[in-house]
């Protein structure tokens, strides 16, 4: 039965800076695993929807246009994402990944989540983009 | 004591009852038993419970859609490593059920679940009142069964 | 005391203004210390005042069937009475404004009023929470009243009258903390149950019964009974530290002393659990009440030598 | 107290909006002085028609779905959910992403039992050691977010495996915060075991016999305080506890202090639990192929949540939609017991005997309201009735 068995962490807190942080002040480290903004690598998507069909949150839309010549638009709702990465497990061309550096990911109005990820005429940019001779790799859209 | 000897304790337990049920064994450590009439129900949990097997873990009921008729609720007991079904068969329409209250105190939370969300008639229920839905929940409309549609709580103009 | 210096001590320096601006800084370093104490970082330096500007400016709803007279009466009751208390008290290390003899006992009746006022709001008000949180702020106070009184009269009758100025003077050369230091204890402690700090906030326990007595407050009213609060913080340190701790002669000795009371308040504050209301009245009639006696034993055989 | 009606007592409601509980759940005690002399729950203020929507989505999505029941034991629901379901595909997970399930379960079991500890000292008013108790629950939070990317909501679990390793530096984050936290844990148990004036708030606080604890159908902690030897994780071991043995923690005194004992031992036990996983990682995959639509069937899986014994059972019908969920969680059950003591108790001890369950109240959204058992004499009234009776009680206008 012991009296204040708090004393010995009240008192060498007395010399001891908060624990809390001062954010905005102080930036946490991002952990490396951290799942934030949605991010495609247009080459390798074939437009299959199948990360759209596992989606439990319905973030994800695949507008097919033409499946031959692979116009789709992919557009990414990002205050509907759940942010579990269940798109990445799935994509079987691992096309997607998840950015782990940037997660304010306030903004001010609902359009601006809705992000367009490959454009239907990704296709044609890239051809633009290729000089004649075609021989480096596209610019990363 | 493992799981086997748990299932043949109890099995010695609901086969002593002279009425027909129907044992069976999906899995090692799991044995269905068929409840064919409702006053089978509480002598044989009584069963289970004098033998210290009564761990009610829980009542699930399903709506074996508008075609089937019928409802099945499984009174799951589980002691130790083994896992006993009591199956039921109810009807859809104004099914009847005999309350576990007074074998079992911890059934009456899952009971009042069946009865707001499947609309069966407990028998023995000591309290009323509505389980966890609100008050103003239209009557009659039971959220659970298959043919369950939202539009009933719609605000009418 | 010719007018212009009763009013100016009234209103602007050891009374009104400066004392509820004292009242409030010493609320607001009650607050950084107990934050400190718990590792934490603790409200801005205005955060009290900038409460009490808020809840001034906020409508205040009066349940229908209160007593209208009383539901407003009581703040106003509860910080007059706090108010008036600290004019017999030796404020920022001055001669206290007024002093006669025996007026150690009106000041702590003072002091216990403003509890008064409160527990009555708590009853006035018919809320459930209000009801239960008054009754426990009433038997609180039956139970600290008694010994925190003898304590503080021990050193009353050590310096041989009632008046506080001349216990004050009389605490300047011989440290009544040495020569009683159990009726120092007790006072400290009573001291706790006035200020209703843990461990004896069950009156106002959050977690139980939401506000207590002051459910039903807001606006104005809240704003009085909490600078009422204040400023019996400010109020009863002072007396502690002025007849304890040798006196307070000037301002410096005086912040040195109640600031140095406040940490020791809050050490011990933050160290323990909140007692229920039986287990206070327990330890208060158990405990507080031997050891002030003993201590007034004590002081009958050294004064009889 | 009373003003006209002598006989009528004197009902205080906690809840469903209170400060003591941070989750909606209503709580109405008729207190005779201080005394609760009947205790009346209602809850389903938390109720989002689980059950109900995890018939329309796929088994992937209701992974995610059924996840998000509660924040302090999100995984055991997913492993619950990934177990079962798998059962039901006839598919074995891996045994490294085993191992890693119930590593992320004992992490999140720390997570929720120093959550518990804060919880319960800020109801008994012990604000010091609310505030240091979850300080150091950041460590494990950070350790939890190092290893699955999240602090709350994990998502470590994906049908048929992991979606998380566990590397080198991770293990040394982990073994290094666990350092850091048992040694917490040592001062915690010093402090409520020994504190005088904590103890004056547990010991022989709602004292349940181990009778009762079994016939009321406690769980978890709360039924292992009284002696009652229910642990899923010892009587049917799921996932790696096979491998990994737990050896349960029981107290016989059946109070709030023996609850705090065999939760703080439990703690231990968790320690010792993850060093051991962590030093005998087994070499494998982390995932296995999972089919889209699982065959007809039912499977059924208990597992021990920090709070007690979780129930899982689902029935598949052979499209990729599931028949039928259905989730039993933990503070159902126990929230029948914890009633059924709060009466004979002083009105200051009801936090504290509520928080002494360690009630969850987003996974309890199936809990049912209970009323005590009545003599007979009062009616019962619905919450309108209750409402109204109350206004008229205090002289308002009939409505």
């Amino acid at each position: 039965m012991k009296f204040g068995t708090m004393l010995s962490d009240v008192s060498s807190s007395l010399f001891r800076r908060p624990a809390t942080e001062n954010y905005p002040a102080v930036r946490q480290r991002n952990p490396a695993r951290l799942r934030s903004f949605l991010k495609l690598n247009p080459e390798s998507c074939t437009g299959c929807g199948l990360c759209a069909l596992d989606c439990p949150a319905k973030a994800i839309q695949v507008t097919m246009l033409d499946r031959k010549a692979k116009q789709f638009i992919y557009t990414y709702h990002a205050d509907q994402c759940l942010f579990c990465g269940q798109c990445v497990e799935t994509c079987n061309q691992d096309s997607l990944s998840m950015v782990n550096d940037q997660w304010e990911l306030a903004a001010l109005d609902k359009e601006s989540f809705s992000v367009v990820l490959r454009d239907v005429d990704y296709a044609a940019k890239v051809l633009a983009e290729k000089p004649a001779s075609g021989s480096e790799t596209p610019a990363k859209a | 004591m493992n799981s086997e000897e748990i299932l043949t304790l109890a099995s010695g337990i609901v086969s002593s009852w002279d009425w027909v049920t129907e044992i069976s064994r999906p899995n090692p450590k799991q044995m269905d038993v068929k409840v064919t009439s409702l006053q089978e129900l509480i002598p044989i949990v009584v069963g289970l419970r004098v033998k210290r097997l009564g761990h009610l873990s829980a009542i699930v009921c399903m709506d074996l859609g508008a075609e089937a008729k019928e409802m099945e609720v499984i009174y799951f007991f589980c002691p130790g490593d083994a896992i006993i079904a009591l199956r039921v068969r109810i009807p859809r329409e104004n099914a009847v059920l005999p309350s576990l209250c007074e074998v079992v105190p911890g059934a009456e939370s899952y009971e009042r679940e069946l009865r707001e969300m499947f609309g069966i008639e407990i028998t023995g229920l000591v309290t009323p009142d509505r389980l966890y839905l609100p008050d103003d929940w239209p009557e009659g409309s039971y959220p659970m069964r298959k043919d369950f549609d939202p539009k009933v709580l719609s605000v009418q103009e | 005391m010719n007018g212009l210096w009763a009013i100016v001590a009234l209103v602007a320096f050891p009374g009104g203004l400066s004392l509820l601006a004292g009242g409030l800084a010493y609320e607001w370093v009650d607050r950084k210390l107990l934050a400190l104490f718990q590792n934490r970082v603790g409200p801005r330096w205005f955060q009290p005042l900038a409460d009490t500007v808020k809840l001034l400016a906020k409508e205040e709803i009066i349940p229908d069937k209160a007593n209208k007279i009383l539901y407003i009466g009581l703040p106003i009751a509860a910080l007059a009475g706090g108010l008036t208390a600290a004019l017999y008290v030796p404020l920022a290390g001055l001669k206290p404004t007024y002093s006669f003899p025996g007026d150690l006992i009106v000041t702590l009746y003072l002091l216990s009023l403003l509890t008064l006022c409160i527990g009555l709001a708590g009853t006035n008000t018919l809320d459930r929470f209000s009801m239960i949180g008054a009754t426990r702020t009433l038997t609180q106070v039956f139970s600290y009243e008694a010994p925190f009184l003898l304590a503080l009269l021990g050193p009353a009758v050590a310096a041989g009258s009632w008046q506080i100025s001349t216990i004050a003077s009389y605490a300047e050369n011989h440290w009544l903390i040495l020569m009683q230091p159990v009726g120092f204890i007790v006072a400290l402690i009573g001291l706790m149950g006035k200020l209703e700090m843990p461990p004896f906030d069950a009156p106002e326990a959050h977690t139980e019964i939401s506000a207590g007595a002051l459910t039903e407050y807001s606006g104005r009213g809240l704003a009085f009974f909490h600078l009422a609060k204040a400023v019996e913080l400010i109020v009863g340190l002072t007396l502690v530290a002025a007849i304890y701790l040798g006196g307070v002669s000037n301002p410096l000795w005086f912040l040195v002393k109640t600031l140095a009371l406040l940490l020791t308040l809050i050490g011990i504050q933050s160290l323990f659990t909140r007692l229920r209301i039986d287990q206070t009245v327990g330890l208060w009639w158990r405990y507080g009440t031997i050891l002030v006696l003993l201590q007034w034993l004590v002081l009958i055989l050294v004064k009889r030598m | 107290m009373t003003t006209n009606q002598e006989t009528e007592r004197f009902t205080i409601s906690i809840g469903p909006q209170h400060p003591a509980l941070k989750e909606p759940g209503s709580f109405q005690f008729t207190v005779d002085g201080e005394i609760v002399t009947k205790a009346y729950v209602r809850l389903g203020y938390a109720h989002r028609g689980i059950e109900k929507a995890t018939e329309q989505r796929n088994y992937i999505q209701d992974l995610y779905l059924l996840e998000r029941i509660c924040g302090i034991c999100s995984h055991i629901h997913a492993t619950a959910f990934c177990l079962t379901a798998e059962k039901l595909a006839h598919v074995e997970a891996p045994p490294r992403a085993q191992a890693i399930r119930v590593l992320v379960a004992e992490l999140e079991r720390i997570h929720s039992h120093f959550l518990w500890i804060g919880v319960s000292a800020h109801e008994a008013g012990f604000d010091t050691l609310f505030m240091y108790s979850w300080r150091d629950r950041e460590t494990v939070m950070d350790l939890l977010e190092g290893l699955t990317g999240n602090r709350v909501n994990y998502s470590a679990n994906v049908l048929g495996g992991v979606k998380c390793d566990v590397d080198k530096e991770q293990k040394a984050a982990i073994l290094a915060g666990l350092d850091f936290l048992e040694e917490r844990t040592r001062h915690y148990f010093d402090v409520l075991t020994n504190d005088s004036m904590f103890l004056q708030r547990t010991r022989g606080i709602a004292v349940m016999s181990r009778n009762q604890a079994e016939v009321m159908g406690a769980l978890g902690p709360t039924a292992r305080a009284s002696n009652v030897a229910r642990d899923v994780r010892v009587e049917s071991p799921y996932a790696a506890y096979k491998q990994y043995p737990v050896n349960m923690m029981l107290d016989t005194r059946g109070d709030l202090e023996a609850r705090f004992v065999v939760r703080l031992n439990e703690l231990f036990e968790s320690f010792r639990l993850i060093r051991l996983i962590l030093d005998t990682l087994p070499e494998s995959a982390l995932t296995v192929r999972f089919p889209r639509r699982i065959p007809g069937g039912e499977a059924v899986m208990r597992l021990e949540a920090p709070r007690g014994e979780l129930f899982y059972f689902i029935k598949s019908n052979g499209t990729d939609k599931p028949e039928r969920v259905k989730v039993r969680t933990p503070t159902i059950s126990n929230m029948t017991s914890v009633i059924k003591l709060a009466v004979g108790h002083q009105l200051a001890d009801v936090p504290m005997i509520l928080a002494g369950i360690d009630p969850c109240f987003s996974c309890n959204d199936r809990t049912v309201q209970l009323t005590n058992a009545r003599n007979g004499s009062s009616n019962t009234m619905t919450w309108e009735g209750l409402r109204q009776h109350g206004i008229e009680f205090y002289g308002g206008k009939r409505k």
